[in-house]
């Protein structure tokens, strides 16, 4: 297989095939937190996608070269990657508001939802620690493939949480039962969108 | 040019009954009657008479000073009996000069039109506005802003409504008039190019305006409603989208129904004010036909005038053609500049009673028909749920109204008037199309 | 929120010095489990293994064969992962046979699963360790002990056609295969480097 | 003590963290297939909510604010480290179930939440009343969520190797229960029922005595 | 009511088009009927108890859900029994009664009503049914899907060389099984035309036929009932990319149910987007899901999950593609 | 690794990676820290937060940022009404500004009881049924009772009675007149803002003859001024052919209440000695009853 068609393989693995929200429920309060609103939607996709590929890096780096070297990955990995991630958003966050109020507008006050957001920390954790999640794709990436495989888990995010808040927005005129309305009707229409994701499982083996 | 006609439309069958081989004769004049002095676009006008005065046909009776109204004018010698409000046609309420009409009137005379070296302003006190459909007052058209030029008039003789057929009449009757007065339009805004636009389904019109035709060009439209409306019949003639929140003369065309244009060459020509038009009466009346009417003759004279409503007549009473035309409360409204026809509708003929809450089974079919290329069904489920604002954002304010949409929603919404609720809101919050 | 920021040394050591107590903790932690945490994988292991061969936990012994073995045996069949294998032999140090950890792709992950084999390289059992098979579909397949006891007696020599003769559960081909896939790589295993391995 | 009470019952009704306050989703979503992780899981929460608040509440006056978020988040991660310990040494087989999901209680919304929302701003008293009932609110929605789903869509439910519920033998589970489509359905008819729960609770507390 | 004393009044416009959402399930009906009662007549009673039973749930739920809400019924616009009718055609023949019945309350209960009913679902309902259906008891499913039996016997199947082989499985299995084995199996697709053209018992009710399927498709298109865009770009789609990866294009047209899907399921007015471009985008979507998952995933047969899968980005493409306004240059999003 | 090395290298790494997230984020906030008015959020949290928008301003939070900015008056916020102009006063350190307490009410008692003189078919909407030949009413000042003004109220304070009328909730109308400007006849004073404590109102705004009024309506205010007589403070009079009150005066006795022949004036808010304030159940109210079933009444 060529590096194009595997690195091809691992982007409609996490984005498709394992998609991050409807196929293994990470991330999900953010998923109907904030999908009632499509601009809202727009931005926090943009958020995680640049959020997830640096902390899947900066977890790569500090894990490889840190935890790893000094023998105390089995017990530390979850305190260091939070630690990371959380530091890093928090950074951007002030950073942007600073100096880029406009994208900070638009993004930035996603970034505090972000930074305790699990999809983040199981991204980062996956395509760093072999054997976190058991899967048919072979983990412990290089870092390339890391950054890949956040990418494609932050689109995966991204298509399942505009797709959604587009169905939210048009649901929000619909004359639904009173005791079904708001957010019971949400999490039926998640579990009928989760089910045309049933159709891809195992697809290409992944 | 792009394309040959506008997309969208509909095909609105039901001309039955309908007066196009009926030829124009005058109405009676009824012994009373009402004549609003709000009959065009804009300022109402003041009255120039007071109650137990006596005036003459073509006397001025109502005038304002402002830039955009027209005065209106008694069609009748009579006297002033009563100045209240009546409820016109269109559903407003109106203060009106209530005329009773002498017994003898002279149908050959009248008081002229002022004298006057400028042309607007002889189109000004003839009382012309536009008798398509919205009571523009004509004056205001014929003077485009001075930085614009008018390349083309537009004689608009689609007359694309169901029943109708004042115009296509007036066309096969009086085509020397309609020629000359577009010439003449031409000649005041400096165009050098005129149209008149008939639909193929006339060809007794295009043949009688043909036959007249030096210096205009006809164009044959395919039928197709609402060929007639202004921005359409422009794209169809012109190849030209008149661009969002701008107005004919900025493509350099002026539209004008071939009515105004006759009435323009009389004000002109004849000097005789505009106080009486012709009305088509239609559908379930004994004679349907094409009647020269005195405005202020109420709707039930007039239509005791086509012999009275026949037994297959329902109960809607429609001022104008069955699309856009609005349905009558009461009888006892009167005629007003802007009214071209009375359709009687036949019982089960009506589109049926709708509530507003049949769902949109998103069909897509108002869709494809709405000649202003908007998503009527998106605003009409906003509308529903006083989402003005989505409104706003899905263009609900160039929404002309026409009733394709609903014409065709297999769920019956009641789309146009979704949509006037979110126009009429959206106005009121000071929101500029 | 206080407008004022606190000082910037304040604000590392309490970082540090949470992280610096967190990671004290967490080490003592680790340790106080760490061998209980050992104890338990093995005894995991052994349980499936002496399941395989038949025989009971306490009856085995156990012993993982060398690197260089194990990667050899993983060239055997390189589109079936081994994980690990094992040798086994009673408690006189008797040779019972070898336990085969293997991980076939499934439904919807890796199947992990241990094939016995006697020193005749025959299948003396199958068991599933852990999968992410569909519930009511594909884990029907991979826990029904039926399923599997239909691979048992199978011999090494002739796996590829045997295997076949094991009928795949319908509506659950891809769960039936890894199985079938598994228990193949641990026959090829056996064919090309246990044989002689044993007999030495 | 009856301040106590409020903030605890809170947690169990009208501020559910699942049912209302809609955060701790993910793990509740996964796991729900069978009650006996159910349980676990909610204990396993319930354990580092109130660690983590006790902790917060008492330390709070030293914490900067610029630097609480990773203060916070690494205290939380400890503990869930030290559950996820203890639970591979002594529950070895609750452990291979709940799998990833120990480790990913760090980043449970619930937690940090609570830490930041509440325990930040209160006194250890009430914080541990906040955990408490938001800990038994969050185990009392998952285990329900997972007795349905396991009941209905396995046909029995078994705890640690014994049946306690069984359907008749006819009965045919339907899977979809079980599989990720199921969760969120089982969850939105979940929600709907409490929350017609909540506004019973909240009708009877308008009418009371004044 | 000649006399005009009394009048009505009502916004324009006061004339309407004769078609009415009744009309329309109507046709869809009517171009459903030859497939539907030709499966009656090849497989017999139990096709005919599988259709009974799937509308008749369907319809007893939604009046039931209006009965319950206290809101007039809605029977009378015909979508229930059209989604019962299609429910029945995506099971196999011998599929149990109850799990008809159970598919049927799914639909319309899960898929439909509680949405707030016709025109408000996001998914088709037919297929949610299915799906639900499908997922719950595929092992079941998988066992009752070779029939055999019925009037069936009347009609000789064409002899399917290798059928034999892998027993009780549909042609799209067999031919998925002989892919994975390189071709063992000898399969080839040309030997099966005739049958799945004219009389395949071997898959769901509503594959029996795939000329009655296209001729009843076409009629729906030629009234202008749906959009050609949707079947064009969904059956174009599973033409080029089977012929793209060296599978039978003709084969993948008619076996499984990409016909039914592609004409009767996938043009569903309220799970489709509104856009022409939009609808042909949604079309080619299911296209590549399908045969995606036909030539690389697990399951031999997709339509069901592709078309729910692009039933889910309907809103978005919906927002994606709208009209310009006239005189308007772009939409703005 | 023997215990003490490994406590010393998990102390090591942590405490590394902190010293580094710490470092950074105090020099961020250092570096990029801004000021943020407090304010802000403090006037939000004193306002209703019902974002109604009757105080001109898309949202509470617009309208917060506006009062902190000193760019609107504390007593901005109409619906909030007194309690929320104190509130906001104390937050921005500002003396309150009184605001008179008002509250919607109706002045028509039509309902099924006013002829229509043509049958609808549409929208149920006032608005909309305004717009079509004037509204089916005969009376131009009457009340269609779609409803409108209920869809427009964000404090659910109006009902529509079983006489097909809007019913105001005193107690839970705010004054923001939302309603008001709603009503399609709003403008001719169908609806409008009275004092809170209001205890009657005249349910007639009609203009025309009393004698025409009557043929139509079998509620209508005639003038004949026997509320007047009845009034001991003289704060009903019949103005323009209907009777007004002064609320200025009116004390609540409820004279005017049981003097009128058409039943045309009744409660609002709380009487003089009476425990109940809801408008419209007056003492009357049995006989409306009677007149039930009037929901859809354009319905034909
Ligand atoms: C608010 C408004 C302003 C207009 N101003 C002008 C104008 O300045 N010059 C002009 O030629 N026409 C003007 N028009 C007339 C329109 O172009 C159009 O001819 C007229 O409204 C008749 O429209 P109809 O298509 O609805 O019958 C104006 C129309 C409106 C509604
Ligand atoms: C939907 C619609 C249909 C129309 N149809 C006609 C028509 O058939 N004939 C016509 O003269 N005007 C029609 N009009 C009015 C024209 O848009 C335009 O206002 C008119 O021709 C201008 O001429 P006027 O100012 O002389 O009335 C229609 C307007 C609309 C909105
Ligand atoms: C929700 C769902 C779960 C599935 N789970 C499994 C599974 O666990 N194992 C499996 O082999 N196939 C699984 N499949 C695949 C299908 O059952 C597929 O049809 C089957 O593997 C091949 O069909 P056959 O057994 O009839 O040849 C699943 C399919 C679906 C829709
Ligand atoms: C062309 C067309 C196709 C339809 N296809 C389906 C379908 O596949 N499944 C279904 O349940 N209903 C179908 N319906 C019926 C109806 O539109 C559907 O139940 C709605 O989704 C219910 O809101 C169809 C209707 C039309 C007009
Ligand atoms: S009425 Fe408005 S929305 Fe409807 S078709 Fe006409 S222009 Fe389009
Ligand atoms: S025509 Fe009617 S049913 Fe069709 S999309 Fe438009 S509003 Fe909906
Ligand atoms: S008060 Fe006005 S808005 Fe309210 S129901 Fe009456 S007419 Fe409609
Ligand atoms: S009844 Fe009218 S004034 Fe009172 S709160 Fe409601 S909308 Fe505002
Ligand atoms: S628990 Fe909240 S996002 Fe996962």
């Amino acid at each position: 297989m060529s590096v194009v068609q595997q690195m091809g393989l691992l982007l409609v693995g996490s984005a498709l095939v394992n998609n991050i929200l409807l196929t293994r429920f990470i991330g999900l309060c953010p998923f109907f937190g904030i999908s009632g609103n499509m601009r809202t939607a727009w931005g926090m996709t943009g958020a995680v996608l640049f959020v997830m590929t640096l902390a899947t890096s900066v977890t790569w780096f500090a894990y490889n070269l840190l935890l790893v070297p000094l023998g105390v990955e089995e017990f530390l990995y979850i305190p260091a990657f939070i630690l990371v991630i959380a530091a890093l958003v928090q950074f951007v966050e002030m950073y942007l508001r600073k100096k880029s109020p406009g994208l900070y507008r638009s993004m930035g006050i996603y970034l505090p939802l972000i930074t305790t957001n699990c999809a983040v920390l199981a991204a980062a954790t996956e395509a760093v620690k072999p054997g976190f999640f058991k899967m048919n794709m072979e983990y412990g990436f290089g870092l390339a493939e890391s950054v890949v495989y956040s990418i494609g888990v932050a689109l995966g995010f991204g298509i399942a949480l505009m797709s959604f808040s587009a169905i939210r927005e048009r649901l929000e005129s619909a004359p639904c039962p009173e005791w079904f309305r708001g957010t019971p009707l949400a999490f039926m229409t998640a579990g009928l969108l989760s089910l045309g994701y049933v159709g891809l499982g195992s697809l290409f083996g992944l | 040019m792009r394309g040959a006609l506008f997309r969208g439309g509909i095909h609105p069958d039901g001309r039955r009954g309908s007066a196009s081989g009926a030829t124009i004769e005058p109405a009676t004049i009824p012994s009373r009657l009402a004549i609003p002095l709000a009959q065009s676009l804009g300022a109402p006008c003041e009255p120039l008479v007071a109650v137990g005065e006596s005036v003459r046909r073509g006397q001025m009776i109502g005038d304002v000073r402002a830039k955009v109204s027209a005065p209106v004018h008694s069609p009748v010698d009579g006297t002033v009996v009563s100045i209240e409000p009546v409820l016109t046609p269109f559903g407003k309420s109106a203060l009106a000069v209530l005329i009773e009409a002498a017994p003898e009137q002279d149908l050959e005379s009248w008081v002229p039109v002022r004298e006057d070296s400028d042309p607007l302003e002889v189109a000004c006190s003839a009382g012309l506005v536009g008798l398509g459909g919205a009571a523009f007052p004509t004056r205001v058209k014929l003077d485009p802003p001075s930085d614009t030029r008018i390349g083309t008039v537009i004689v608009n003789g689609c007359e694309c409504e169901p029943y109708l057929a004042c115009d296509h009449r007036l066309m096969v009757e009086h085509a020397d008039r309609v020629v000359a007065g577009g010439r003449m339009i031409a000649d005041f805004v400096g165009a050098d190019r005129v149209v008149v636009a008939i639909e193929d389904d006339k060809p007794e019109a295009v043949r009688a305006i043909r036959a007249e035709a030096t210096g205009v060009e006809v164009r044959v439209l395919p039928s197709r409603y609402p060929q007639g409306a202004e921005k359409q019949l422009i794209r169809s003639v012109t190849g030209v989208e008149v661009p969002h929140g701008r107005l004919p003369f900025h493509v350099g065309v002026l539209v004008h129904n071939v009515g105004t244009v006759a009435a323009l060459w009389e004000a002109f020509a004849l000097r005789k004010p505009l106080f009486e038009r012709v009305v088509t009466v239609a559908g379930a009346v004994v004679r349907p036909g094409n009647y020269l009417t005195a405005i202020g003759t109420s709707v039930r004279d007039l239509i005791a005038h086509a012999g009275g409503p026949t037994s297959e007549a329902g109960d809607r009473v429609i001022a104008g053609g069955p699309m856009m035309g609005h349905a009558l409360g009461s009888l006892d409204v009167p005629v007003v500049k802007g009214l071209s026809g009375i359709v009687v509708l036949r019982a089960g003929e009506t589109a049926p009673v709708v509530f507003g809450d049949q769902p949109c089974i998103r069909c897509a079919r108002c869709w494809t028909a709405c000649p202003m290329m908007l998503e009527p069904h998106a605003i009409g489920i906003r509308a529903n749920v006083r989402d003005w604002d989505a409104c706003e954002s899905l263009h609900a304010l160039d929404c002309i109204e026409c009733g394709c949409c609903a014409y065709v929603c297999p769920s019956r919404r009641p789309l146009v008037q979704l949509i006037r609720a979110a126009k009429a809101r959206l106005l009121v919050a000071g929101r500029s199309p | 929120m206080p407008s004022t920021p606190s000082s910037a040394p304040r604000l590392v050591l309490t970082v540090v010095a949470t992280c610096a107590i967190a990671a004290t903790g967490l080490s003592f932690t680790h340790a106080a489990t760490a061998d209980r945490i050992a104890e338990q994988e093995r005894r995991a292991v052994r349980r499936a293994l002496a399941e395989v061969l038949g025989s009971s936990e306490g009856a085995v012994e156990v012993e993982s064969v060398d690197e260089s073995v194990l990667s050899r045996i993983a060239s055997a069949d390189p589109a079936t992962p081994v994980e690990a294998v094992f040798r086994m032999s009673d408690l006189d140090g008797e040779m019972l046979g070898w336990g085969i950890a293997v991980a076939p792709r499934g439904y919807g992950g890796p199947v992990r699963m241990i094939v016995g084999l006697d020193s005749a390289g025959s299948v003396t059992g199958v068991k599933v360790v852990s999968h992410r098979e569909t519930p009511g579909l594909g884990d029907k397949v991979v826990e029904s002990g039926d399923h599997l006891a239909g691979y048992a007696g199978i011999g090494s020599s002739d796996a590829e056609r045997a295997v076949k003769e094991v009928d795949a559960v319908t509506g659950a081909t891809k769960s039936s295969r890894s199985v079938r896939d598994g228990v193949l790589a641990a026959a090829r295993g056996w064919r090309a480097v246990l044989s002689e391995e044993q007999s030495r | 003590m009856s301040e106590w009470l409020s903030v605890y019952r809170a947690g169990l009704s009208l501020d559910n963290p699942l049912t209302v306050l809609m955060v701790g989703l993910c793990s509740t979503l996964a796991v729900s297939t069978r009650v006996e992780g159910s349980l676990f899981m909610g204990l396993a929460v319930m354990f580092v909510l109130l660690m983590s608040s006790v902790l917060v509440s008492t330390t709070r006056r030293w914490i900067p604010p610029e630097v609480r978020i990773p203060v916070f988040i690494v205290v939380i991660a400890s503990f869930v480290t030290v559950v996820d310990l203890s639970m591979k040494a002594f529950l070895p087989t609750v452990y291979a179930f709940l799998g990833v999901w120990i480790p990913l209680i760090v980043v449970n919304c619930l937690v940090l939440g609570r830490a930041e929302g509440f325990a930040y701003h209160h006194g250890v008293w009430l914080s541990s009343a906040d955990a408490l009932g938001m800990g038994t609110g969050f185990a009392g929605v998952i285990v329900t969520l997972a007795a349905i789903r396991e009941v209905f869509g396995t046909g029995t439910i078994i705890f640690f190797g014994r049946t306690l519920l069984a359907m008749p033998a006819a009965y045919e589970p339907p899977n979809v229960l079980v599989l990720f489509p199921g969760a969120f359905i089982v969850f939105a008819f979940v929600v709907a029922g409490s929350q017609a729960l909540n506004r019973r609770i909240q009708a009877r507390a308008k009418r009371g005595p004044l | 009511m000649s006399d005009l004393t009394r009048l009505h009044v009502a916004p324009s416009p006061h004339v309407a088009s004769p078609v009415r959402t009744s009309w329309v399930m109507t046709a869809v009906i009517v171009a459903l009927a030859p497939s539907a009662l030709w499966s009656v007549w090849l497989m017999g009673w139990t096709a005919a108890a599988l259709f009974a039973v799937s509308i008749g749930s369907c319809v007893l739920t939604e009046w039931l859900w209006t009965r319950v809400a206290g809101r007039p019924s809605t029977l009378g616009d015909l979508s229930a029994v059209l989604t019962g009718a299609l429910v029945a055609m995506t099971l196999p023949p011998r599929t149990p009664l109850w799990m008809a019945a159970v598919a049927g309350v799914v639909a319309i209960g899960l898929g439909k009503m509680i949405f707030g009913g016709l025109g408000w679902n996001i998914f088709n309902p037919a297929l949610v049914g299915r799906a639900v259906v499908g997922i719950s008891w595929a092992g079941v499913l998988a066992e009752v899907r070779p029939y055999a039996g019925g009037w069936y016997a009347v009609m000789p199947d064409a002899a399917a060389p290798g059928l034999d082989t892998v027993s009780g499985a549909t042609r799209l299995a067999i031919a998925a099984a002989d892919r994975a084995a390189g071709g063992a199996y000898g399969f080839e697709p040309a030997d099966h035309y005739r049958s799945l053209l004219l009389s395949n018992t071997q898959g769901s009710l509503g594959e029996v036929s795939a000329a009655l399927l296209v001729a009843g498709g076409l009629f729906l298109v030629l009234t202008r009932v749906v959009d050609w865009r949707i079947p064009l770009g969904y059956l174009g789609t599973v033409v080029a990319i089977s012929a793209a990866c060296g599978s039978d294009p003709l084969f993948n047209v008619l076996a499984g149910g990409v016909l039914l899907g592609a004409f009767f399921m996938a043009t569903d007015y309220v799970t489709s987007p509104m856009d022409p471009r939009g609808r042909f985008l949604f079309g080619v979507g299911c296209g590549v899901f399908n045969m995606v998952v036909r030539l690389y995933g697990p399951m031999p047969e997709a339509t069901t999950f592709a078309i729910l899968f692009m039933n889910g980005l309907v809103p978005l493409i919906d927002r994606a593609f709208r009209p310009r306004t006239f005189g308007r240059r772009r939409q703005v999003a | 690794m023997s215990e003490i090395s490994m406590v010393v290298n998990a102390a090591l790494a942590l405490g590394a990676m902190g010293a580094v997230c710490g470092g950074l984020l105090a020099a961020a906030s250092r570096r990029f820290h801004v000021e943020v008015d407090e304010r802000v959020e403090a006037v939000l949290d004193s306002l209703p937060g019902s974002n109604c928008g009757a105080c001109g301003s898309p949202s509470c939070f617009s309208i917060a940022e506006a009062i902190a900015g000193g760019k609107a008056s504390v007593s901005a916020c109409v619906a909030g009404g007194q309690s929320a102009t104190d509130a906001v006063a104390a937050v921005m350190g500002l003396a309150s500004e009184p605001m008179a307490a008002v509250v919607s009410a109706r002045h028509c008692g039509g309902g099924t009881r006013a002829e229509r003189g043509f049958d609808y078919s549409g929208l149920l909407s006032c608005r909309s049924l305004d717009h079509l030949a004037g509204g089916d009413l005969v009376c131009a000042w009457g009340c269609f009772g779609h409803g409108d003004c209920l869809r427009a109220c964000p404090f659910d304070a109006v009902s529509i009675d079983e006489r097909g009328l809007p019913r105001i909730d005193p107690s839970a109308c705010t004054g923001c007149g939302l309603c008001v400007t709603e009503c399609p006849r709003g403008a001719s004073g169908l609806l409008a803002l009275v004092v809170a404590d209001a205890p009657v109102v005249v349910r007639c705004r009609a203009h025309d003859k009393p004698g025409a009024r009557r043929r139509h309506c079998s509620a209508c205010c005639i003038a004949c001024r026997k509320c007047e007589q009845a009034c001991p403070t003289g704060a009903i009079t019949v103005v323009d052919r209907v009777a007004v009150i002064d609320y200025s005066i009116c004390d609540g006795c409820g004279a005017c209440v049981s003097a009128c022949p058409q039943e045309c004036i009744d409660l609002h808010g709380r009487m003089r000695g009476s425990a109940g304030s809801t408008d419209g159940a007056g003492p009357r109210a049995p006989g409306f009853a009677a007149l039930a079933g009037s929901g859809e009444a354009a319905a034909p």
